[in-house]
């Protein structure tokens, strides 16, 4: 086994997947250019010379095209894997992906499938407002669309792999500072992590339990998740013992595994870099106060980016993000609950 | 005057626009009496355009229409019985009355969900035609459109992509001369608003009477033959108009008397059916029995989809992700 | 005072502040064509004859360029008022609306600003999943935008008048069922009210309670605010005293009322027409979850549109979209926790 | 070639294209240092379309800009000590540090916030346009884009809108070969990506040496006279090279040294500095120290802008909605 980063994790899951289905290919702005980066995140770069221009499309910018290509290839029985750049992008596509691929399974009384992959890079990194958002809150409240935020390189690998055979369309969120790849980005993560060569994937709507815990239950996403576990470390020798949950995918969302781990803690708190007001810890949160309120010893909190655009400064920008301190101060406040 | 095709031919087009006509003017009657759901679209007075273009197309082929589909679907061949139930919302709709009158198709037939969104299915086509050229296919996609449509961003974004990855695709502008109650003059202002365009993507375009069925298949021929071909895409423009309003409740007030006449004179079914007479192609005992045979098994399926079972309210639920389906 | 139907309402408030400040000008398509229907549903019809048509303007379908030209004309002087015929067509316009005008005021650092009403019919009423949906919950997630739902005449003036004088992009969802105007819809409700002659605001954030009562708290919006009414006299017979509250606007939304109301039942429930799963009203419960929690004696109840695309047959899209049968149903059981 | 100005006005523009190239260069060496934080896409090479275009606009007059806005800020008259604290996130910033380097302007002398989503200036720019008819003003907006911003369905709409409602409005194309790393050949079939597409919409368009400031600014005055006089928009493709990389981190593999060497002997800067000299407009020495003062201002203004102060993380809160600015 390799100690990849993500941003390689997913490339290889791309070349193992385009080698097995020749119905499998890859398209968006810059994807692969000579001499260029991959996408902006060095994700697919190295695909042309593998595939040929014929598999990896270089494509105009013009989101729409790329979003209703995948929609229209997709419906008749190829499997587009789109890059998107940056996913504040996906708001130029919104009608392909919500009124188009979204609904169209369902609007042909499910004769016709949409299976296609758009890959939105996310989270704030210093760029000004309209390169830093996450977005994922917006997508779990459209029915026939599939979220996915993969936060580790093994789950890179086998939540894409997992995504591209999907017969649904697929978003997929990847956290900038999780990429680990070749483009250096501040504030970005360490993580490589062990990636098996070779098929494997990993099933949507199962959470990761990142650490074990009796006390609160966190589950958070992406950059997030690394927060909380962070967060997790020091609390436990405050004598506060957390579990973190991963959920991996958002829809499917694993309520289970949520569900089990608030029976025994009691306390929930989520935590994610989308914005607060309607954002999908909310839907969580609601979710619990519906089916568990009494399994719960204490307000459910929700630990969101606040409700402003990203702004760019970093006094402003790191303010705004959830901080692993901030994740500390909530948890504290909801153990003493 | 476009040559008339041998007999078959022609009165196989002539049997197809009379269909489409009676359909929409059953359906019209029906939605009078209060008797059918929801809101319509409806395509009689262009049924050429969608004869004349679908006519030669494979069963492998795809067409992409819009909120005015009946006309297209009918020509591809989505069956009579599934259309009509589907207006009815019943259970053996074409899309088991999920989709309605605006999203009528039937995938197996090549014939993709209508899109209701104006300018939706133009970066679709341009996807359905990719996979066609990408799976060495010699099919190709047509793609129907308003000239309404040809002002929205997806038109540039679509036919842009085509002309530069060379798609099998014909990009057909049905211009009635309004969108929904608005002139296509007030919003446009080039004489021929898809036509025009050609040249700011580099995609040869033709201009055409879309009243005649015959001057449209033979444009549509080389069409097809060019995209067949690999030598990319063609944007044909049909000139043509609307018999009813823009939809349920639309008096069209905004059009003239004087355009009405003008456009009604040259009606696409009276027309080529006079020159059927006229030439000897067929009788008048011929057509006038055609007519009432169409109109018989019309009202057939009307009674078939009026008794047919409505879908269970719980199926409502399924069918949001895929279940395996026919594609 | 005049009995008007919402649609007359909103015709007036445009018309007195048209009127009033020369900045304020309509523009969509089809928005008002000499033989039209003024929009889709009659709002707009007649405003050519007063104002001419440089202040109102009928435009390409171009959903990119009609909220562009908010957004420019907007933030440098003026007052659009944009009609988009059917709500389902944001999606065509989100990186306008997201992007753009949602951002713009922060972005530049407080220095610009975007007065800009966009008024989106929503609402299910038998024309398919692509002219249908209740999209309110996309829009809450949007910080700088404000999102509006009036149900009543009264209010939709008032509110409409309120929002042009914003001096923020503003979203009004107006409900196809609620118009009354001179199209008519299958299933519309019948409401004429009074509503008074010249100039009047009502203020965004602050909800109204439609009824009353002790045991139960339903915050339900536009149709649904009727629905919920409807379900609230039957229980009233059973015994079950429901307090409605309509927020009227959703953001800036009022806690305060829906606060006081929980105060007294103890119970919360609300229902929209838009789908479930990170609607707006798991942002509601989630807000009690996390700052009332004490104060809940049951489970917080969502009744929402199920997650699916609207399906056209009546059948199907009367089972999609919560009915008072089961408004009732989850109160009753809410009564019963 | 084109008349040489007097000499305030000649040397005027040379001033603004020197202190643009001078803004990026520093820039882009703070850059490498890793003092200034975030990404940069830089206009150094493109300085004449900017001073060409924005020379005799009013202040009252628009520029809408893009993700590689500084030239086109400065020329309008965005003060470079707000543009430098804004690189460094500082309260002083033209954004107050909410915005950054993709986001620098000042409405308060027309230069719109800039737009860091390709192509979503344009339909800005029609509404500002619009504004600027309806209040029957003569000002107009100069919206600058990209070569790959043309292929964006935005582009479509604005332009159509703007040609149908005759708006006050100069569209200009910086055609730089490249969208980020994409050869534009790649993705357009036209010569000219944008001023070919005039014949579109009933655009009038003109191709303009992009590297010649004399041949931009006569063209701006036709285009602007147009737009002011009520003839509705011109498009202007302006052919001109990147110096630097697309962004931060873009080392530019993706074009050749030859074609490298061929657009850098034809350096807007230096080419416009050889006529001066040449045709005595200016001695070295005036030229050297233009030049050097320029250095010495933006090198206090970094000094400055390092030194100011940061903005209070809370700050972030305010200003989502208004709060009664400038405007
Ligand atoms: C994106 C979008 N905008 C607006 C509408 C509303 N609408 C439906 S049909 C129509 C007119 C379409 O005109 P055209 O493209 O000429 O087609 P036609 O109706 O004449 O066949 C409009 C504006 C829509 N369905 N989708
Ligand atoms: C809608 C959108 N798509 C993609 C991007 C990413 N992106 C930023 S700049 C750029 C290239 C722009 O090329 P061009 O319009 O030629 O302008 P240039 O950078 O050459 O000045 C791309 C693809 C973006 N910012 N916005
Ligand atoms: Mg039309
Ligand atoms: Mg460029």
């Amino acid at each position: 086994m390799a100690e990849l980063s993500i941003a390689d994790a997913l490339k290889q899951a791309l070349q193992e997947e385009m080698r097995r289905d020749e119905t499998v290919f890859c398209l968006g702005e810059d994807v692969d250019i000579k001499g260029g980066m991959g996408g902006a995140f060095t994700v697919t770069k190295g695909l042309l010379d593998e595939f040929g221009p014929e598999r990896v499309l270089n494509t105009p910018i013009a989101e729409i095209l790329i979003s209703g290509v995948c929609v229209g290839a997709g419906m008749t029985g190829m499997r587009p894997v789109a890059d998107l750049q940056y996913g504040d992008f996906l708001f130029c596509m919104m009608d392909q992906l919500v009124n188009q691929a979204a609904k169209m399974c369902y609007m042909s009384g499910g004769k016709v499938h949409i299976p296609m992959v758009m890959r939105a890079p996310c989270g704030a990194t210093n760029r000004g407002a309209q390169h830093a958002q996450s977005l994922e809150s917006y997508f779990i409240h459209v029915p026939g669309l599939k979220v996915i935020c993969p936060s580790t390189p093994y789950d890179a690998k086998g939540l894409m792999k997992q995504a591209i055979r999907d017969d649904n369309p697929v978003l997929v969120f990847e956290h900038k500072l999780l990429y680990g790849g070749a483009r250096k980005e501040k504030d970005a993560i360490k993580i490589a992590g062990e990636v098996p060569e070779g098929d494997y994937t990993v099933e949507f709507g199962k959470a990761a339990v990142r650490k074990e815990g009796k006390d609160i239950t966190i589950v958070a996403n992406l950059l997030m998740s690394y927060r909380a576990q962070e967060a997790a470390k020091v609390l436990e020798e405050e004598g506060i013992s957390c579990e973190v949950i991963d959920p991996r995918t958002l829809v499917p969302f694993d309520y289970e595994t949520v569900e089990k781990s608030v029976k025994k803690t009691g306390k929930l708190m989520i935590v994610h870099e989308d914005t607060y007001t309607g954002g999908w810890g909310a839907q969580v949160s609601s979710h619990f106060a519906e089916h568990n309120i009494y399994d719960l010893d204490a307000p459910i909190k929700v630990v969101a980016a606040y409700d402003t655009p990203i702004p760019f400064a970093s006094p402003m920008e790191d303010f705004v993000i959830p901080s692993t301190e901030r994740i500390l101060e909530a948890a504290r406040e909801l153990a003493k609950a | 005057m476009f040559k008339m095709p041998e007999k078959e031919r022609a009165i196989g087009m002539y049997k197809k626009m009379c269909e489409i006509r009676q359909y929409e003017e059953t359906i019209y009657y029906l939605f009078l009496e209060g008797i059918m759901p929801g809101t319509i679209h409806q395509s009689h007075g262009q049924e050429a355009c969608a004869v004349g273009m679908i006519y030669d197309l494979r069963k492998e082929d795809y067409i992409l229409t819009t909120h005015r589909p009946a006309g297209h679907d009918l020509a591809k061949g989505v069956s009579l019985r599934s259309m009509m139930c589907e207006m009815f919302g019943k259970a053996e709709g074409c899309c088991k009355g999920k989709g309605g009158a605006m999203h009528t198709g039937d995938i197996s037939v090549g014939a993709v969900t209508a899109n209701a969104i104006v300018g939706g299915n133009l970066p679709i086509a341009a996807g359905v035609a990719l996979r066609c050229k990408m799976l060495k296919t010699d099919n190709v996609a047509v793609c129907f459109f308003g000239d309404g449509a040809s002002n929205e961003g997806s038109f540039h974004e679509a036919l842009n992509a085509a002309a530069v990855w060379k798609l099998p695709v014909v990009y057909v502008c049905e211009n009635n001369l309004y969108s929904a109650t608005t002139s296509i003059k007030m919003t446009c202002n080039l004489e021929n608003v898809a036509a025009d365009r050609g040249l700011a993507y580099g995609i040869p375009s033709e201009v055409v009477d879309g009243n005649d069925v015959l001057a449209i298949n033979e444009a549509a021929e080389r069409a097809i033959e060019r995209a067949r071909k690999g030598e990319g895409p063609t944007i044909l423009e049909l000139k043509t108009y609307r018999i009813g309003g823009h939809s349920r409740n639309d008096a069209c007030g905004y059009r003239t008397e004087e355009e009405e006449k003008e456009w009604f004179s040259r009606d696409p079914i009276a027309s080529f059916r006079a020159r059927l007479l006229n030439e000897g192609v067929a009788s008048e005992e011929e057509l006038q029995k055609i007519e009432e045979e169409i109109q018989a098994q019309i009202d057939a399926e009307v009674e078939y989809a009026q008794n047919a079972p409505d879908p269970e309210p719980e199926s409502a639920l399924r069918e949001v992700y895929w279940e395996g389906g026919i594609a």
